[in-house]
């Protein structure tokens, strides 16, 4: 139920296109929502949304009643970009997992934050940042979280050397 | 680090608990502004035993990852290596003898209950009561010992393989298991009568420290925090995995959202883990302990994956990038205790000292599994 | 005002069930083991470090294939192993012998991944838990010694 | 004048043995008696039953540097220590143990052993102020709060018993309850029938008075690290635990004089010093069994617990007593 009405609230941002999936595909997928097999994949919405998108989206989940799991990064060093993936879940018996990412370019990472929408996101923004280096603009206290506070480098990052 | 302690004008000042606080457990540093003993404002500092595990899932196989998962969490590490193991089957489509699975339930609430146990006495601890912790850490003793001769090992468990278990149960941990729930069930009374009674107790915690549902949502706060805040939130029950949908047990929840809430919370859960443990023995098919279709090295196809298991502190979820190697490409650890621990910041504002170390409490932080 | 009276009452009542329920087990017996008098024997599972397997000749039955230096995740293993000719049936064939098995215990994290990774059943856990030292050169074990000196 | 004099120095190094032996085995007692309800053993290596742990213990605190925190308050640092321990054995001069055996007995016991008692809160503000740590801070505020609204229930409860005794003398008080344990003050009488009150009343303020748990708010080992005590080391950390021990040995034999009878045997036979040291450490058995079941109140709740509950029926009894003295 929650499952339908979200899909269509999130497929409203991409005016109905609906992505290859990448796996079948070969290459990496086109913004907007997929369903996913939840036996295999663990989740049951997958949407790809342009980084200014992404406080719609995150809005749309908030209303939703969903809460946040979590936010992380993944570096796609070959396509020369940076993923930002938030994982959302419900509290209700209504299972629903709703995965957002976003792509960006690695050379200038930065991100609208969705601290302002949910509080919780503060750390993990902050963790993400501290890992792969990306910038969430608005983000009122930016600072490494898990990495001393003079860290200048980005761990998770693809070409860091240790 | 921070900055020179400067006495302002309104006259608060900053005190720096941790990161070697006995109230801490652990090596955690909030850095409160003080009025007197009330907290103005509050910043958790966290990182001090960072060790990246992150990016060593990236350097290892899955299965030579399997050690550093019961690393996060020493006190209850199998439900973490039980999330591992899920993800990875479920990506791979390992089908998992039905014994396997039987066990592994039987071990994590084993676990859950040791970790609520010990979680119990360094919370009445926190509050300064010291005998509490003997007695939980005597009945904890006869679960570290049973699983000890099950898994080998007494708090860093390597037990789950993909596809099944290190090695099976024998008679001797059945036994013991069967032996130790009514005893449990024993002790339970009393720490009820000892503790949970107790007007002293029941003063230093009803009321103190609420954090409302709407809180929780937004800081994705799980476990028994959640569920101490009037959510009816436990992923056994809400995504059913492994063999729990076959047990018979209740979520308990309480509305209060206060201290004394989490922790009734935890206490009943020792409860319906024991239901767990002894359906579990009871229902325990024969069979293999290990998956006969598995492949030698495990390479998971392309894509993302995750699993959420409901460890003793929340839900813990592990996402898998793969890129089809043997390495997983991206390694993300959900942990519970770092979205519980980031309600603190907020909702320790205005509070005693006193009661926000009892709060602080009551969240059953273990920090190896906040810095990771 | 009947509130503030049963107040102190039930207070009074539940702080003396508590001071009962520690009276009675003030008389019950320690439940402590005075470790260093007192030890209580490893459960036939317990994971101490790894040690090597003998064959009945006495030899470990290690034949260096290296799975368990694969295998493990933090590279504490090293082996290294020799040609030696033997002779078997009047025939010299060529065998590879294991000449050196260092475990580099400071890194271990007792997974076991090594010892199910053995196709020969060459390597088990000891029973070992007294270990203790300020120096980290104490957990660098030679298994190989260790072995000759079991068997001597 | 110099046979007195004498008197009083043999006294008073009479007293400061006393309490030195009392608080180095208390500490034993306390250990072992904690452990036994932890089931654990206790202190058991050293001599018979662990019996030569105190005075080895007491070796390490003095061979041990003592360390004064930088930018502290030097004198301030050094004399509370000192004026931890000092009222204490001073209030020892003023208790008689048994008829016959009193450094100097006082016709204002009951009145020089709360002056004295009152210096205690001092020495921890001191302590909390020169040692330019925060938590100590904060502590020595708690515990002289703390000392001061327990104070007040404290001296009334002994004002009642003072009032149908019509001494001040601790050893009038004492014979006054001779005779059989049915003519000790903690049981009711026509002038006083809420006097069992009025002990549980003076027996949790003797608790709170001498920072005891559940009432450890100065210590707090969980919240404020050690409380006032958390910056020292060495004999300075020694001599507040002494003064601690001591008080409640005070705590406690005041406790035995002004409502158990003193040194009177229960059977209204053989009165004896024996009578009274078996009095004062089965209330201290008390105070360590106390300790080791109940955890910490938070500071609301023991100030409440003051004013609102305390005081207020100290104040009802007094008022009660002094009407029924008057009538009867």
């Amino acid at each position: 139920m929650i499952l339908e009405t979200t899909q269509q609230a999130l497929q409203a941002l991409f005016a109905g296109s609906v992505p290859a999936d990448e796996a079948e595909a070969g290459t990496p997928r086109g913004n907007g929502v997929l369903t996913r097999d939840y036996k295999t994949h663990g989740y049951h919405l997958d949407a790809q949304v342009d980084a200014n998108q992404l406080l719609a989206a995150v809005t749309i989940l908030d209303e939703g009643g969903f809460f946040i799991e979590s936010i992380t990064g993944v570096d796609w060093i070959k396509e020369n970009q940076l993923e930002v993936i938030y994982d959302f879940s419900r509290y209700d018996f209504d299972a629903c997992r709703v995965v957002i990412r976003t792509r960006v370019p690695r050379d200038k990472p930065v991100v609208p934050t969705i601290s302002t929408i949910y509080a919780g996101a503060n750390w993990h923004e902050r963790e993400t940042h501290d890992f792969f280096g990306i910038k969430f603009a608005g983000h009122p206290h930016l600072v490494p979280l898990l990495l001393p506070d003079d860290a200048d480098f980005h761990p998770l990052l693809k070409d860091f050397k240790a | 680090m921070s900055a020179p302690i400067q006495l302002r004008p309104d006259e608060t000042f900053l005190l720096n608990v941790g990161p070697q606080h006995p109230a801490t457990h652990g090596v955690l540093r909030v850095k409160m502004q003080m009025d007197g003993e009330y907290i103005v404002k509050a910043e958790t500092v966290l990182g001090y035993v960072h060790r990246m595990h992150e990016k060593m899932g990236e350097n290892r196989t899955y299965a030579q990852y399997l050690p550093n998962l019961s690393r996060l969490d020493y006190l209850g590490a199998l439900g973490y290596t039980h999330g591992h193991v899920l993800a990875v089957e479920r990506a791979a489509g390992i089908e998992v003898p039905e014994r396997a699975e039987y066990i592994r339930a039987i071990t994590v609430e084993l676990n859950r209950v040791a970790s609520h146990l010990f979680w119990f006495g360094a919370f009445v601890m926190d509050l300064g009561g010291f005998s509490p912790l003997m007695y939980a850490i005597q009945d904890r003793e006869h679960i570290l010992d049973m699983l000890e001769a099950v898994t080998g090992a007494r708090l860093t468990y390597c037990y789950y393989r993909f596809g099944g278990l290190y090695n099976d149960v024998d008679d001797d941990f059945i036994e013991a298991a069967k032996r130790f729930i009514p005893r449990m069930r024993k002790s339970l009374k009393k720490y009820d009568a000892l503790v949970s009674g107790n007007v002293i107790f029941r003063n230093r915690l009803e009321g103190i420290a609420p954090v409302s549902a709407e809180m929780c949502r937004k800081y994705g706060a799980t476990g028994p925090v959640a569920r101490g805040s009037g959510i009816n939130f436990d992923v056994r029950k809400n995504e059913p995995y492994s063999v729990y949908p076959e047990f018979e047990f209740d979520v308990p929840v309480y509305h209060e959202c206060d201290s004394l809430a989490r922790y009734k919370v935890r206490m009943d859960e020792m409860e319906q883990s024991l239901r767990i443990i002894e359906q579990g023995l009871e229902k325990l098919p024969d069979g293999p302990i290990m998956a006969e279709k598995k492949p030698k090295t495990i390479k998971l196809p392309v894509g993302d994956y995750y699993q959420a298991v409901e460890t003793a502190r929340g839900s813990f979820g592990i996402r898998i990038v793969s890129d089809g190697d043997k390495n997983a490409y991206r390694l993300k650890l959900r942990s519970p205790t770092y979205s519980n621990m980031h309600l603190f910041d907020e909702a320790c504002e205005g509070m005693l000292i006193m009661d926000a170390l009892a709060f602080m409490g009551s969240l059953d932080l273990v920090i190896p599994e906040i810095d990771r | 005002m009947g509130g503030y009276f049963s107040d102190i009452f039930y207070g009074s009542k539940s702080l003396l069930i508590g001071m009962g329920i520690t009276f009675r087990e003030f008389f019950k017996p320690t439940v402590t083991v005075q470790y260093p008098y007192q030890t209580i024997k490893m459960s036939a599972r317990f994971r101490g470090h790894i040690e090597l397997i003998a064959d009945e000749e006495g030899k470990p039955k290690c034949v260096a294939c290296g799975m368990c230096q694969r295998a493990c995740p933090s590279g504490c293993i090293s082996l290294d192993s020799v040609s030696v000719d033997i002779e078997v049936d009047g025939k010299v064939k060529k065998k590879k012998v294991l000449s050196k098995y260092d475990l580099d215990f400071t890194k271990c994290s007792l997974c076991g991944q090594c010892v199910e990774n053995c196709n020969f059943g060459a390597i088990d856990f000891s029973k070992e838990y007294n270990l203790a030292s300020t120096r980290k050169e104490d957990f660098h074990f030679n298994l190989l010694k260790r072995l000759e000196e079991r068997n001597a | 004048m110099s046979l007195t004099l004498l008197n009083v120095i043999v006294a008073v190094v009479i007293a400061i043995a006393f309490a030195a032996a009392n608080a180095a085995y208390l500490v034993w007692a306390e250990r072992r008696g904690a452990a036994r309800i932890q089931r654990r053993p206790g202190p058991n290596i050293n001599g018979p039953f662990g019996l030569l742990q105190p005075p080895l213990d007491g070796i390490k605190l003095m061979t041990k540097q003592l360390m004064i925190p930088g930018g502290a308050d030097k004198i301030l640092f050094m004399v509370a220590p000192v004026l931890a321990m000092a009222p204490a054995i001073m209030s020892f001069v003023t208790i008689p143990f048994s008829e016959g055996i009193a450094a100097h007995n006082m016709e204002l016991g009951v009145l020089v052993i709360f002056a004295f008692a009152s210096m205690g809160a001092m020495a921890i503000l001191f302590a909390g102020w020169g040692s330019r740590n925060k938590y100590s801070v904060m502590a020595s505020v708690r515990a002289v709060s703390q000392n001061v609204s327990y104070e007040i229930p404290m001296l009334i409860t002994a004002i009642t018993v003072v009032m149908t005794t019509g001494s001040m003398d601790l050893k009038a008080i004492s014979m006054a309850q001779s005779g059989g344990f049915w003519h000790w003050n903690i049981f009711p009488s026509l002038h006083s029938p809420l006097m069992p009150i009025s002990f549980i009343i003076f027996f949790i303020c003797s608790l709170a008075e001498t920072n005891r748990a559940p009432f450890d708010l100065g210590e707090a080992e969980s919240e404020l690290v050690a409380g006032f005590h958390t910056e020292y080391g060495s004999m300075g950390f020694g001599l507040f635990f002494m003064g601690e021990y001591a008080n409640i040995v005070i705590g406690a034999s005041l406790t035995t004089i002004l409502f158990l009878g003193g040194w009177d045997c229960p059977f209204g036979m053989f009165p004896g010093v024996w009578w009274f040291l078996l009095k004062i450490y089965l209330l201290i058995a008390t105070f360590i069994w106390i300790r080791w079941t109940f955890p910490r109140t938070t500071i609301y709740g023991l100030l409440n617990l003051s004013w609102k509950i305390l005081i207020p029926i100290s104040l009802f009894n007094l008022l009660l007593t002094a009407g029924l003295l008057k009538v009867f």
